[in-house]
């Protein structure tokens, strides 16, 4: 396994693919017109993010016109949460979402909290998945925006969207979902879900970095989140990142062609790891529902160690893998979606998020059963908690 | 983000482990804050002559551990309880400035260990 | 010239660098790891932005940990007004621009304005620069922000931005100005110019569209803009354009590294330009300040024609280049910065600008100043406003 490195954090970004940068060659060479210019250099810069769009709208089943493009998944949760709260304000303040969403959703909403609007956080299930009927508990008189993530990023659970998209539609409150992680991983129907905001980021499905879009159901009252020139409808401003939008196209045309295909091998693959690692390793607990989550996504909590030494270690093993664990980052607490699931702080500290792609092969998963055990007793080896329980088990 | 040497210390700990009836051993952290780090320490004439540990925590609280047993050895308590969080940083040429709270539970666990053999000492001589 | 572009537009866009391109690829094929991430693959993406970071600082004599990576100069704009203002309302809720600010300015003023903060808009003179006199006199109790920008993209007018930064440290106000039609142009030093915030983007100095930076100097108050994950020191959330900051750090690096003799080259060619286009053409005037203007720019109007309708002749010819005709975009005003010159709204109309690049050649200049006279008689030819005033005039 010398220099070649297992990448098993396809949820953090993946890798562009071949195709996708093929189609976006073009637009960082010779058609470096800008779109919103008239004679032919322009007009061929404005063709190709149309066509961008068009997939984008195809892929969702949505409209063309239903379509923006944005620099990522979090400027499409800033545009979706501030634009709205900001756009109906007049008809309340009020916004419901769940404990585990991402930071980009929770962040916005934190910050309209500080300009008056109040929002409420639903719990989610030991499972890692809300219920649609304590969704509706939350709504009152002047709630105008409910936002609940259509797949969460670290635990992989697939959230209820729609039931709670037809709660929302009975009341009048518009629904805005996070599909970031869930774009090129399950079928994503805007029509079939009812939700008017949609969120998604390419860097997920295999597209560039840096490039997102938002669907906004013809007819929602949202603000623009940039404001500027009349790109993008005078919807949101500035000249388009015109080879990250044709990648973004090219990705998601992909990722939807492929996607049953790809789903059934990467579960197949995600079971015989969640398989092999609850059954080699005791003290494990499996994060999120065995069965109502993404087909690449595995988080166990190892007890007795923590995360960021767990990473290192599989690096050295040409592993590159994502821990919960507040260490990876330098902060106090750990994943507030680990909490959020019930999980107690140094328990949450011990874990490890697997999300697999397309370049991951059995072998892979064979390597990592391999390694992971050693690590793992390794590291409960050095650790003060463990000693006491293998003195008190044994 | 790791240095070569706190990596090092971090793949190939040394003084891990516990001493069997050690002069002094002390817990110091939290494992809500995921780290944790267990110092023991065995004294003869007011020298540590053997340091272990036991960490829970990230590459920097196990890196910072490891120096930290390596340094007080053949210290003497005064000289040991001089040793600041920095200079176990500095001694693993740097951390990074978010990591630098994990060096000062190595400090804090030199400190703890050697006032849990202080106590100990006094305990003996008062009885 | 056949099939040949001639490419006179560069305030719109420019082509990206080999030299940049070539830096980039990696970061669009193999490095394709999330910088957040601690692993190998992540901590050189990471090191690649930190690179890029380094020499945005140089080229504008920053500190490192100013230089906040954005998605364009829009979202720098953007950011800078509207988190200046909100961090800063206590304080007061009026902010000082001119008339001929780039709608990325106006544009997010005009929102502001809605959001109860009161914006005065100082006129620049009939050569297009600003007195810094009429600044100072805009000011009150209560004025928290001036921006104006640094050099104008339409008339190239380059803004005394320094005596007015030194007007407004006197009383306190944070400055920011948007200097992204100068960066690459002339030299930008955000200690010399006094400034607290600088907007710029990539796509104007041969590196990639999508991404921008805002400096920001230590110490001033502001908002962040997009919520979410703890990028750029938790500034600026989301996942980075790592490519795209590559690309703006090399791109940035040349285009400061061969300033003078790239603006000599230019102001000489526009110099070339500006007198033949006076001398072979009547009824035309030069707009902006001869010289206090971008070496690389010339704006003029010509009377009783119409600049879309010259737009698309000249691509006829193989000529991409650029009107404030408001037919350009559709709408019904011509170019508010025009206006704000004081032309009348027909002349304005009649407008072309010509924006020059490294790619132009003298031969450019030659076979312009050949079709546009052609061109131009060719329109007044057709135009109703022309045949009066032949018939007056004759
Ligand atoms: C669920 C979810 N939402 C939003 C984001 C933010 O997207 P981006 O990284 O494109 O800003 C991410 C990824 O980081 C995510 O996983
Ligand atoms: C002066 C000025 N400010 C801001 C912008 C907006 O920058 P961007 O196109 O990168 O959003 C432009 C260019 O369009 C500009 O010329
Ligand atoms: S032990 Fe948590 S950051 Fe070091
Ligand atoms: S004449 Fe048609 S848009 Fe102006």
């Amino acid at each position: 396994m010398e220099g070649k490195i297992i990448y098993f954090d396809h949820a953090a970004t993946t890798p562009l693919k071949k195709e996708v940068l093929d189609e976006m060659m073009p637009y960082l060479t010779d058609q470096y017109g800008n779109p919103s210019t008239i004679y032919k250099l322009g007009r061929e810069a404005k063709k190709a993010i149309e066509l961008a769009r068009e997939r984008v709208a195809k892929a969702l089943n949505a409209d063309i016109q239903e379509i923006y493009f944005t620099s990522g998944g979090t400027e499409s949760d800033n545009w979706a949460l501030k634009g709205v709260a900001f756009a109906n304000k007049d008809k309340g303040k009020h916004i419901i979402t769940t404990t585990i969403e991402h930071h980009a959703v929770l962040h916005p909403l934190k910050y309209l909290e500080g300009l008056g609007f109040e929002v409420t956080y639903v719990p989610v299930e030991p499972n890692g998945i809300v219920d649609p009927q304590k969704v509706k508990e939350a709504i009152k008189n002047g709630t105008i925006l409910i936002s609940v993530m259509l797949a969460n990023n670290e635990i992989g659970t697939i959230q209820p969207v729609k039931e709670i998209a037809k709660i929302a539609k009975e009341k009048g409150i518009i629904v805005h979902t996070d599909a970031v992680q869930a774009v090129g991983q399950i079928p994503v129907d805007v029509k079939d879900l009812g939700v008017d905001l949609l969120s998604l980021s390419a860097h997920k499905f295999y597209g560039p970095k840096g490039v997102g879009a938002l669907y906004i159901r013809k007819g929602t009252k949202i603000h623009p989140f940039s404001h500027g020139g009349a790109q993008e409808k005078n919807r949101r401003a500035g000249t388009e990142n015109v080879a990250g939008i044709v990648g973004l196209g090219k990705a998601i045309e992909l990722a939807t062609q492929n996607l049953s295909e790809y789903a059934a091998k990467l579960q197949k693959l995600r079971d015989k790891l969640i398989d092999g690692v609850l059954s080699k390793i005791d003290y494990v607990r499996l994060n999120g529902d065995r069965h109502q989550r993404l087909p690449n996504n595995a988080n166990f909590s190892f007890e007795f160690i923590e995360g960021e030494s767990l990473l290192l270690m599989l690096d050295m093993k040409g592993i590159a893998a994502s821990s919960g664990s507040a260490c990876t980052s330098g902060s106090l607490d750990p994943s507030h979606v680990l909490l959020a699931i019930g999980l107690e702080h140094e328990v949450a500290h011990g874990s490890l998020r697997i999300t697999l792609g397309e370049d991951n092969t059995e072998e892979d998963i064979d390597y990592l059963l391999e390694v992971l055990p050693e690590i793992v007793s390794r590291l409960r080896e050095m650790s003060p908690l463990y000693e006491s329980v293998k003195k008190g088990g044994n | 983000m790791y240095s070569e040497k706190v990596l090092d210390h971090f793949m190939n700990p040394r003084n891990v482990g516990e001493i069997e009836n050690a002069d002094g051993v002390a817990q110091v952290g939290n494992p809500k804050c995921g780290d944790i780090m267990k110092m023991y320490l065995k004294i003869e004439n007011g020298i540590i002559v053997d340091a272990k540990f036991k960490t829970f925590g990230c590459g920097a609280a196990v890196a910072t551990s490891s120096m930290a047993t390596e340094m007080v050895k053949g210290k003497t308590i005064e000289e040991a309880l001089q040793i600041t969080n920095k200079a176990v940083a500095e001694a693993l040429d740097g951390l990074p400035a978010n990591k630098l709270h994990c060096s000062v539970l190595a400090e804090e666990a030199i400190k703890a260990a050697i006032e849990d053999y202080l106590s100990k000492q006094k305990s003996k001589n008062t009885n």
